[in-house]
């Protein structure tokens, strides 16, 4: 890597895997980017199955992995005390956690879980938006009526920590994705207190298109170059 | 996908315009794409984040980060573009997508359905079930006319939770073709071979009748 | 231009500024792209100036162009009965109007205005703002708790029809912008019945970087080749 | 500008570490850009799109479309990034600037400032200011101690209309430094050759005296 700038001079992004999930605390609320397993932060995700402090996590995704891979060994390893997303009935395993009692779910349209996101990322402390009105879903929600069409009101979601998943990132911690494997990913990089993103790549800082950058670096804290080969877990 | 679903997914095509941005659903709605005469002419979106999902690739040439809602490989087209999820339902949301096609568990008598949880069940997944049905300028709804146990699918109420207070415009089954007008259903099109006696037995819900193509039917025999 | 979709084939999106901008009927709302004249649809503007139909119009805008230039003519030219931004004092020609009771005002902080077009092409009735509470700009607005900290409540904006600058689109509408003349554009672009979007060039499909494309082509309904230098208004 | 203004840029620039994200606001403010002493290792961001502002051009390198939130033409440094203003607001108010500089007409005695505003005369700009003092981690007011009539701009309650009910975290004039801490202001620092009695005298709110480096101005002089 080239060194082109104090900043990265005076402090390198780069951390290993392992020394990255150390900062997550028991309790943690951690947002997971990735959609099933595509543009899911798997290094990451494996490293912290390792880290003993990794426990009674309330676990911010769409979906908690597949059985045993991503987040789905997370939650076989009893690391997940509530899952926050869109669609868990993929995967059995957490079915079964579900109806033993030892795992509890928030259940949002998968629309109003980015929304939240991204409202938690950009400050707005909560929206009205029109899906879930009249159903399951939207039970215990405000309801308000804005230029005569009604709407339901939800808070927005920030987390301790995010962990993302990128195609390649500058030395200052720019982003990139790849794909359909950008996902969530974006979204969840503004709305954490300490973001992790995990690339296949770093390149020195400028190599960047600008105008192509998706995360700028501000909302990145620390990289881990993934050893985990994308699509490993389909 | 067996002969039934793929005929579904055909009747749905007459109802796609050219130039449409269109999202299809998992199941039958996904087999329309391979109906289309002329893909060329519609965009597809898939809410996980891509506009222009073309056709399905060859084993070898896969790519893992380039998957449809359904988590299948899909390609991209020319003219593509890639977003955040954030971005994605704000088009599905802020009506800037065309025409949802979505799969139906029921269809009540209003048009209103039910597609993503059944009842007594742990309410575990919804997807972007909710927001494609609020938020796509119009809803088809590509469904077999009955369930498995041959039970009706279209039904006075749903006894199933629904998905959305909004009622779908356009109904297709492999049998018929209902619209949803003023709050009623209105049978508008009979497959070939199917009689409105059919329709009639296999239809749990109150619907008006003024096909489109009437002459068609006159000599129509009974649904295989 | 190369002819490689059936949907080029049958509908080109370009079109003359004029007959582009004879779609505005009088009293519609416009939503306005720019940062002063930085990344305003300076062609389309001038065409507006010339039609008959351009009258009574709201425009949301930050600001009202500079004297004589951009939306600047267009309140010279007696069009504009009310105009929806966050910036006007830059321009002397907006505070007279405002005095002499010819132009209505709404201010809005400048991040409230962009979030409210956001939401607005988003499909968000309104959202929750800490921005502006206990301020003259929040009087009147709905206060609300949320975790603890007090916010703001702001409705969405929606336009008639938006006028966007960006510096290329392909036959389809896929726009790109360049460095500071994004601004409010993209989001302008989510958030109007109609998008006219004024361009420098338009390639064939095909041409842009699926990775890098800002404003997806659905949102786009017709193109306008600029005829004005970029910077001409500065 | 002025030379005052500049001593007051250079001001400010202790209260930078190196890595901060900072937003520079209109007047003085933008002036410590000028002052910072490895310019690399600051990040500016502006409100109109742009992280990694870099100095002003030569005349022959303007690029129109390159401008900061004073309209003013800069350039772009390696590792910057273009951005919606959405987005942009999105990095404001969601807390992840690190540290604003903005000018201000008065400053409370708790710390809180009225800068976009004149009382009685029609509110018809504010711009970035309420977004950016609500939302960035840490906020230094950068000002001349006093108004051009002489009267103090650090008040006890402020008359101009207030742009946030947040209080800002320092406050540099040509004079003094003044941090906030739990609702009051703290005089922390006086400018070489600037006496207590100096500040006490143009300064309208109640402060407490805490000086870092008071040795140094035990012998100091009237301000010219």
């Amino acid at each position: 890597m080239s060194q082109t700038n104090s900043a990265t001079r005076d402090r390198s992004l780069v951390r290993g895997a392992a020394e990255a999930v150390a900062l997550i605390r028991p309790g943690a609320t951690l947002m997971v980017g990735g959609f099933g397993l595509v543009g899911a932060p798997l290094t990451v995700i494996e490293a912290l199955c390792e880290s003993p402090d990794a426990r009674d996590l309330t676990v911010i995704s769409n979906n908690l992995g597949e059985p045993g891979r991503g987040l789905g060994r997370l939650l076989l390893e009893g690391r997940v005390r509530k899952a926050i997303g869109s669609y868990f009935t993929s995967n059995p395993d957490v079915v079964r956690a579900h109806a033993e009692g030892r795992l509890e779910i928030d259940l949002l349209p998968q629309g109003t879980l980015a929304e939240s996101i991204r409202a938690g990322g950009a400050g707005i402390g909560g929206f009205y938006t029109k899906t879930g009105l009249g159903t399951l879903l939207g039970e215990g929600c405000e309801e308000r009526v804005i230029r005569g069409e009604r709407y339901l009101f939800r808070e927005s979601l920030h987390a301790d920590v995010a962990l993302v998943r990128a195609r390649v990132a500058d030395e200052l911690g720019n982003l990139v994705y790849s794909k359909t494997a950008r996902n969530f990913n974006p979204d969840m990089a503004t709305a954490a207190d300490l973001v992790i993103a995990e690339v296949d790549e770093i390149v020195p800082v400028g190599a960047l298109d600008p105008e192509a950058i998706v995360t700028p670096h501000l909302f990145v804290d620390h990289l881990v170059l993934s050893t985990t080969a994308r699509g490993a877990g389909k | 996908m067996s002969d039934v679903q793929n005929r579904i997914a055909a009747r749905v095509v007459p109802h796609i315009p050219p130039g449409a941005v269109v999202n299809l659903g998992i199941g039958i709605p996904t087999l329309v794409a391979d109906h289309l005469p002329d893909a060329d002419a519609v965009f597809l979106q898939t809410e996980n984040g891509l506009l222009g999902v073309g056709p399905t690739p060859a084993p070898e040439d896969v790519d893992p980060d380039l998957v449809h809602a359904g988590k299948q490989p899909v390609t991209a087209r020319p003219g593509a573009s890639y977003f955040a999820s954030s971005a994605s339902f704000g088009m599905i949301r802020g009506g800037h997508v065309g025409i949802a096609v979505l799969g139906a568990l029921q269809i009540d008598a209003q048009g209103r359905i039910a597609n993503w949880a059944l009842p007594g069940k742990p309410v575990l997944g919804v997807g972007g079930a909710m927001d494609l049905l609020v938020g796509a300028k119009r809803v088809i709804v590509a469904t077999t006319h009955t369930a498995k146990d041959g039970s009706a699918k279209i039904v006075a109420e749903c006894t199933f939770p629904l998905t959305a207070l909004r009622p779908v415009d356009v109904v297709v089954t492999e049998a018929a073709t209902f619209t949803v007008e003023n709050g009623e259903l209105v049978l508008v099109d009979l497959a070939d071979g199917v009689t409105l006696d059919w329709v009639r037995e296999h239809t749990a819900a109150p619907f008006r009748t003024a096909l489109r193509n009437p002459a068609r039917h006159e000599e129509s025999i009974d649904h295989a």
